[in-house]
């Protein structure tokens, strides 16, 4: 495996009954790129995510990651030993801790980097009490970064889908991930905060120096931020390339972006029905 | 403001007031959807878009104000009863009955309806739609993609024939294509059936294409509202929701001013 | 209102957030202190038993109410610990160790039980535990020659070496100073990554897993920690009641443990000493009623039965939230008082959902 | 011949585990609650039955209908009672709430004067008889469960597998808002269930009411019940009936050939068993929440 | 002076099980007591003290019990504890009263422990368990000419009290237990334990039971043809025995002291009594009754001796020179002193005869 490729998937298949959900997927991620997955509905892209977060096992194929400690071969770990070697994720559905504040949510994001034992926590001594306040100063940057002072305190029961699309992806900065997976980090999102979000995507790259993995339907975004796309369909690969070259591909036009332009043909002012 | 009066509103909201606990979502929300229409209501995150569809379907009860639909007060009623009388909601999030198969979900979305046939000929059509789902007809719902679990949700609504259709979010992870197909579906149901339409979109140009009259709502306030023809071609409309601006330099960006019309 | 400026991470930190604390909490602490000398012994008494439960309750809520594991067969713990600290003391073992040995007993039967609890969420878990629950209790009627079986093991009073400590003042002081101790040790867990562990796991396993938190090994820490505390609070128990046989800790006991916790409020400290008032204080106040109450009701066959489902049900149809929700309500009420609006805490319809997916 | 004596008493108990069960079952996959009170409405409808009958002089037939119906629409009020004010609150404190119940209806049975601290024998038609084939015994009491509880449990199972309000009540168990969105009356098909389920109880209660007596805690049985629902699968009807015979027939296999004490630990056993080797029963869904 | 006696008024304390397993034991117990209570009352009390009987509900819980005793004790200031029913409710009550210096009179249960180890303020009137079979039983057994005797008994401690009664008596006439079947407290299906037995081929069974179950074991045996002679104990001395089991119930023996005062009684005095009781709370009197009459019938008589400065030593005093006659129920005669604190270990034997018991033997004199 080549040195600056941090992920690497090879012939990744998963079947679930009768559905071939990933079909012989192949990828490469390169440290430092904003790598996306796109393709239709049902194409297999969470899937993937869950193979790389270990909640699925493969049916065949591997997954290696270029960890600290060497070139590591995913699929032969437990799942919570994935958050570890640095990589984090955010769920297309949302799966926040519901019951708990945002800070406490991204504090629990600090996990990986615990370092108090059980008997100094039960007595919060020094040390402890140390490590407290460190934790709290690395998310209190994530929380600076991310605009979200404004909801430190709040619980995440009540706050609105798109500020915990937010909160979300701070939880998975506060793990410092090397690799981050990001399952549709726009949907639910307006113009104007999918366009925040790419220029968070953007610095997490930039600035951070994490490596980001994503699905996402906006073509806008995809364009904006992507270095490399891959277009699924059906399970297996479609087409890879720069966001132009695959969002020119025919067989990603006719499976998942549709003919262009149809929007303007719902045009309905002319039927007038409308009292001015 | 006061949304002007015509008599063939299908829904009507008049000053309604909504919390959660102590936080107000929604202050004195005013308006109404007109027989036939696509009405749509814009807004950012958090703005009490959803608040207000929930209290028109009656999962949560106003503070104050009064809701009418089909010239009756529906005002905190139970929603199986607001159901019943025509009005279906397409949920944020997808709501899925997780553990029952894909065809049971249609079924249940069908649950206030008595027609056996119409029934069994909604279910070809929404099969022709989403032909995914036919393939998938007898898996748990709960397996579904996201997307997948999305279009069942639209479908659900679909099989209950109903006179009015509030619509929270519809496109959220769909793909490019199915988001238009998705729409032209809305316009066309809004056409063959004559059904009225209330649509949540964070999707601006497509909601605003797509529908006739259009609401803008601002920290729990109607700030704005007017035909879709004539919101789309305001500048505040154009840079916030449309997203269509000079392309400003990237510190102009983290710096700027939050909107406000007031 | 109170509004607090921080300035200081640790502020957020710190146990006692602001003078009010301060000040409330050293108050309560003064009463706990002269509590002997301003009680009648009888109260002192029941002092005594809610600061035990209290400890027990504290260890059910961190499983409960911060980790979402219920348990129906926590009075196996209990149990576990009683009979350690009967049997150790009664062959003259000094208290500390003893005590150590019950809780530590306790924890290692917990974290056997918490291996199906690795596999098993919801009621399938709470099955799991009543089942285990019933074979502990079989076990202990069985394992005659030192558990005295059915016809009961006296317990002496916990001493170390010539002294022993069998006034009521005494021991209560014993309970109070392990109470306090539990407290601290609990409270500071929950602010430390443990305990913020635990309600991950609680609100959604796999993006606890996803975050790094090897479910297995703090579900079963949880396991361990609050049979701990059962352990210690049933060594306490077994000192306080004198007497102990099986049935004193069977599925009901263990239904009372997690009734105290749900009436005293989930995912509270508070709550748990709440619920063990509760418990304790009730049917003595039924107790109480009754002699006042006409002969033909106050005296009659399942009396107390009834009035103590009726009160149950009246709490959690009133306040769902438990005692602390309660108490969190009228305190707002307070703090808002001029600006306090009707139908602010009107309870909003909400709606279940399935917790066989999570 | 004894091995098959002691399975036929086996089944026969197991039917009785797999009749309460069933009302477990019953309420959990409508409303995803366990129903502690369940033994308790059981115990209410037996004493149903014996007042009908002793104190009315009803026939058997009619007290048994009259306590069935009584017990169902009993169960309905309870739900509009108690159950409702709390509906979407953590299935949890419903479970509560149902222990608060069982409390009650023990109490109340017990306080009223001259009955409820006694026992009692409920005199039905078939009483004593016993059916002797070649050698083999099977008492009338036993058959009767045996029939009944198949009839029931096929008449359920058909009615949550192929009925729209069957499935209704399942979708409102899964998701409750999404049932409101779908205009499914959660609140009435819950008073149905809770009816179903107290109509169910009273059944089980006449039907053992020979065997064990009326008296107010005959709903104890109920705590022999649960392991039946788990090793079937909590949600799973005819799981009900198959983890009743499996804890029936070990308990009464353990009973004969192992030592002491060990039938009545033995269901317990096979539960942790069953926990360990298939956590959700032998008929219980596997289920994994897909993100 | 001790506590709970005052110039006008001795307050006694009991607890007894009202909503529990044994509510109605519990309810009939109170029930009795409460009537020598106002018999003795409406005759102007003990010398010129009323009595006051305040009864908690244990639910037939320890836990409970303690925190009952601590309230009568502690907050209540009782005199002197009378007729607490059950045994681990007894043992753990004990501790609470006698660090007060209250007397435990009298419970209703016969466990050995209730006056054994020796403690001055235990008292206990009922023959143990132990004792009856020990003694009743190789009576029974050689009569009948039993070969195979085997037990089916209550997997708790008042079961095992009577297989070891059981066995002890068997070994005075060189005989063994041949075989044991247990089961669990509430238990209602014992076709394995009746088969097992049936097995054995036992034509003698002890029964370790008390109600339900004993109509369950004896009903299990009668369908499977097996009808061996059948045993007990007088836990199962009620006359719901033959109530609930009928007709399969006759035949049965049971070991007893006092007889069930039936309302139509053979015995005049008895008929009376159980009248009286009957109009009084309506409810026809049982064995229980008779126990709860008898504990406050024995106590005023102490008491009554003691005179005006009744306390508890003055109390113990008068007691351990008591002997007290056998009464119109047939009581055993019994009698305390300083070192005896069971009142008498006599019982004697009945049988249900055509759905009623009947009793066929008299005390054993010795
Ligand atoms: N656990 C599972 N059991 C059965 N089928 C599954 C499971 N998980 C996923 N699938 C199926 O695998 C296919 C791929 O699902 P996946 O969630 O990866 O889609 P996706 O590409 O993320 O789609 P979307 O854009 O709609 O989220 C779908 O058809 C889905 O129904
Ligand atoms: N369950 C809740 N508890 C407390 N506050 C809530 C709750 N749900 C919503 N809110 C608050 O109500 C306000 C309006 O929320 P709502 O969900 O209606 O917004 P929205 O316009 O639909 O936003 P989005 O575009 O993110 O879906 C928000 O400020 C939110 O914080
Ligand atoms: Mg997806
Ligand atoms: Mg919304």
């Amino acid at each position: 495996m080549n040195d600056d490729i941090l992920l690497s998937a090879r012939e990744l298949s998963v079947r679930f009954g009768g559905v071939l959900a990933v079909n012989k997927v192949s990828f490469d991620v390169k440290k430092g790129e904003v790598f996306t997955l796109i393709g239709p509905n049902g194409a297999g892209k969470t899937t993937v995510f869950n193979l790389i977060s270990r909640i699925y096992t493969p049916t065949s194929g591997e997954i290696h990651f270029a960890s600290h400690h060497g070139l590591l071969k995913l699929t032969d770990l437990p799942p919570h030993k994935v958050a570890g070697l640095g990589i984090a994720r955010t769920f297309q559905n949302i799966e926040l801790f519901e019951h708990a504040t945002v800070l406490q949510n991204l504090l629990i994001g600090r996990h990986t980097h615990r370092r108090t034992g059980l008997w100094s926590e039960l007595l919060f001594t020094g040390r402890t009490r140390a490590a407290e306040i460190a934790a709290r100063e690395k998310v209190e940057q994530v929380i600076d970064f991310l605009d979200l002072q404004h909801h430190r305190e709040s619980m995440v029961a009540g706050l609105p889908y798109g500020v915990r699309k937010v909160v979300e992806l701070a939880r998975a900065l506060c793990t410092e991930p090397r690799l981050l997976l990001l399952d549709e980090p726009s949907s639910g999102l307006n113009v104007e905060e999918t366009e925040d979000m790419a220029f968070w995507i953007s610095d997490i790259k930039n600035e951070l120096g994490i490596t980001v993995l994503m699905v996402e339907h906006d073509m806008t975004l995809v364009s904006k931020v992507s270095d490399r796309v891959l277009a699924m369909s059906m399970g297996a690969e479609l087409a890879t390339g720069t966001p132009a070259e695959v969002q020119s591909h025919p067989g990603v036009i006719e499976a998942y972006l549709g003919t262009v332009d149809d929007v303007s043909s719902l045009r309905r002012e002319n039927h007038g029905r409308v009292a001015a | 403001m006061t949304a002007p009066v015509t008599d063939n509103a299908v829904l009507k909201l008049l000053n309604v007031e909504s919390a959660y606990g102590p936080i107000k979502a929604i202050r004195g929300v005013s308006l109404q959807v007109r027989r036939g229409e696509i009405a749509t209501v814009l807004g950012s995150n958090g703005a009490g878009k959803t608040t207000i569809l929930k209290t028109i379907s009656g999962i949560i009860d106003p503070r104050k104000g009064s809701i009418e639909f089909k010239g009756e007060n529906i005002t905190a009623q139970d929603p199986a009863l607001i159901v019943q009388r025509g009005l279906m909601h397409v949920p944020e999030g997808r709501e899925v009955f997780p553990l029952l198969s894909v065809r049971d979900n249609l079924l249940m979305g069908a649950y206030t309806r008595k027609d056996r046939d119409g029934v069994a000929r909604d279910m070809e059509l929404v099969f022709n739609y989403f032909p995914i789902l036919r393939e998938r007809a007898a898996q748990d719902a709960g397996l579904l993609s996201g997307g997948q679990q999305q279009m069942l949700a639209i479908s659900r609504a679909l099989m209950a024939n109903p006179d009015l259709i509030l619509l929270d979010e519809p496109s959220l992870g769909l793909s490019p294509k199915l988001t238009k197909e998705i729409f032209e579906i809305v316009v066309r149901i809004n056409r063959e059936r004559g059904t009225t339409i209330l649509l949540v979109e964070q999707n601006a140009n497509m909601a605003l294409n797509a529908s006739d009259y259009g609401y803008v709502l601002e920290n729990g306030r109607i700030v704005m509202e007017d035909t879709c023809a004539r919101l789309r071609e305001k500048d505040d409309i154009k840079e916030f929701y449309l997203g269509m601006k000079e392309a400003g330099v990237r510190a102009d960006r983290r710096w700027k001013k939050k909107k406000n019309w007031r | 209102m109170r509004f607090i400026f921080k300035t200081d991470y640790d502020q957020d930190i710190r146990l006692a957030k602001h003078g009010g604390h301060v000040f409330w909490y050293s108050l309560l602490g003064l009463f706990l202190a002269v509590a002997p000398w301003a009680l009648p012994e009888y109260w002192l008494a029941q002092l005594t038993f809610v600061l035990i439960y209290a400890i027990v309750g504290l260890g059910l809520m961190l499983l409960a109410g911060f980790t979402g594991l219920f348990s129906l067969g926590h009075a196996a713990f209990l149990g576990v610990g009683a009979y350690t600290e009967a049997v150790l003391t009664n062959a003259g073992w000094p208290f500390p160790i003893s005590i150590a040995c019950a809780g530590l007993l306790s924890a290692a039967v917990g974290m056997v039980v918490g291996l199906p609890a690795l596999r098993v969420k919801g009621i399938y878990l709470g099955m799991a535990t009543l089942a285990f629950g019933f074979i502990v209790e079989e076990g202990m009627a069985r394992w005659e020659h030192v558990t005295g079986g059915n016809a009961g093991l006296p317990v002496n009073p916990p001493g170390i070496g010539g002294w022993t400590i069998d006034s009521t003042e005494g021991f209560y002081f014993l309970c109070l100073v392990l109470c306090v101790g539990a407290t601290l040790a609990i409270v500071n867990l929950l602010r430390a990554p443990t305990g913020r562990a635990f309600v991950a796991i609680r609100d959604s396993e796999i993006s606890a897993q996803s975050m790094g938190i090897h479910l297995a090994r703090y579900k079963t820490m949880s396991f361990a920690l609050s049979a701990a505390l059962a352990g210690i609070g049933g060594a306490l128990y077994a000192h306080k009641i004198q007497f102990l046989s099986p049935d004193q800790f069977s599925i009901i006991q263990s239904i009372d443990l997690l009734l105290m916790v749900v009436i005293g409020g989930l995912g509270s400290i508070h709550g748990a000493f709440l619920g063990a008032i509760f418990l304790i204080v009730m049917p003595q106040l039924i107790a109480l009623a009754k002699d006042f109450l006409p002969e033909a009701i106050g005296q009659s066959t399942g009396l107390q039965g009834t009035v103590y489902g009726a009160v149950l049900i009246a709490f959690v149809l009133f306040e769902p939230m438990g005692l602390y929700g309660r108490w969190l309500k009228i305190r707002t009420w307070f703090q808002l008082f001029p600006f306090y609006r009707k139908g602010m805490f009107k309870r909003q319809k909400s709606f279940q959902k399935s917790d066989r997916l999570k | 011949m004894q091995l098959l004596q002691l399975l036929i008493g086996g089944v026969a108990q197991g039917c009785i585990y797999g009749l309460i069960a069933l009302g477990f079952v019953l309420i959990y996959k409508a409303t995803e609650t366990v129903s502690f009170a369940q033994g308790d409405l059981m115990m209410v409808g037996a004493f149903g039955g014996l007042l009908t009958m002793t104190l009315l002089g009803f026939p058997f037939w009619v007290s048994v209908l009259a306590a069935v119906i009584g017990m169902g629409l009993f169960g309905v009020l309870l739900e509009r009672l108690v159950i409702r004010p709390i509906l979407g609150q953590p299935a949890f404190s419903i479970v509560m709430l149902t222990i608060g119940v069982g409390y009650v209806l023990r109490g109340v049975i017990t306080m009223i004067p001259n009955i409820g601290t006694d026992t009692h024998s409920l005199a039905v038609p078939y009483a004593g008889e016993v059916l002797n084939m070649g050698g083999l015994v099977l008492a009338a009491e036993q058959l009767v469960i045996i029939g009944v509880t198949a009839v029931l449990c096929g008449g359920l199972f058909a009615m949550f597998k192929y009925s729209k309000l069957g499935i209704a009540m399942q979708a409102a168990s899964q998701n409750q808002l999404a049932a409101y969105y779908m205009g499914i009356p959660v609140k009435r098909l819950n008073g149905l269930v809770w009816g179903l389920a107290a109509a169910v109880a009273a059944i089980a209660g006449l039907l053992l009411a020979p065997i064990t007596f009326v008296h107010a805690n005959m709903g104890f049985i109920g705590l022999k019940a649960f392991p039946a629902a788990v090793v079937g699968g909590f949600g799973s009807l005819p799981g009900a009936i198959v983890g009743g015979l499996v804890i029936g027939v070990v308990e009464a296999l353990s009973g004969f050939y192992l030592p002491e004490g060990f039938k009545d630990i033995a269901p317990y056993l096979v539960v942790l068993l069953m926990l360990v080797l298939k956590p959700n029963g032998l008929f219980g869904e596997k289920l994994r929440k897909k993100v | 002076q001790s506590q709970g006696v005052s110039k006008d008024e001795i307050v006694l304390g009991s607890i007894q099980d009202l909503s529990g397993p044994l509510a109605g034991f519990g309810k009939q117990a109170r029930l009795g007591m409460m009537l020598r209570v106002d018999e003795i009352n409406e005759q102007g009390g003990i010398n010129g003290r009323k009595l006051k009987l305040l009864v908690e509900d244990s639910k037939y819980d320890p836990k409970t019990a303690v925190l009952a005793a601590q309230k009568l004790v502690n907050q209540d200031k009782i005199f002197m504890m009378v007729g607490h029913i059950g045994t681990a409710q007894n043992m753990a009550a004990m501790p609470v009263q006698f660090q007060k210096n209250v007397i435990n009179f009298f419970p209703i249960t016969a466990a050995r422990e209730m006056y054994e180890p020796f403690h001055k303020l235990k008292y206990s009137f009922a023959a143990t368990y132990f004792d009856q079979m020990k003694n009743s039983l190789p009576v029974v057994v050689k009569e009948k000419g039993a070969k195979k005797v085997c037990t089916v008994y209550q997997d708790d401690e008042f079961g095992l009290e009577v297989v070891r009664g059981a066995k002890e008596g068997l070994k005075s006439i060189g005989m063994e237990m041949a075989e044991e079947a247990s089961f669990k407290r509430g238990a209602t299906e014992f076709g394995s334990q009746m088969q097992k037995l049936a097995a054995a081929q036992c034509d003698f069974v002890v029964l370790g039971t008390i109600i339900r179950e004993t109509v369950g074991t004896i009903a299990t045996a009668r369908k499977l043809g097996f009808n061996p002679t059948f045993m007990g104990s007088s836990a199962l001395y009620t006359d719901l025995i033959h109530k609930l089991g009928g007709p399969a119930m006759n035949g049965l023996y049971a070991t007893m002291t006092v007889q069930n005062p039936y309302l139509d009684d053979a015995s005049q005095p008895v008929r009376f009594w159980a009248n009286k009781y009957k109009t009084k709370f309506n409810e026809d009197p049982t064995v229980f009754s008779v126990y709860g009459y008898n504990i406050i019938d024995t106590f005023a008589k102490a008491a009554g001796k003691a005179g005006a400065n009744l306390s508890t030593d003055s109390f113990i005093k008068v007691m351990d020179t008591m002997t007290i006659p056998t009464d119109i129920f047939g009581s055993a005669p019994a009698s305390f002193g300083p070192q005896k604190r069971l009142g008498s270990n006599a019982s004697r034997l009945s049988q249900i005869v055509d759905g009623k018991w009947k009793v066929i033997s008299d005390y054993p004199k010795n």
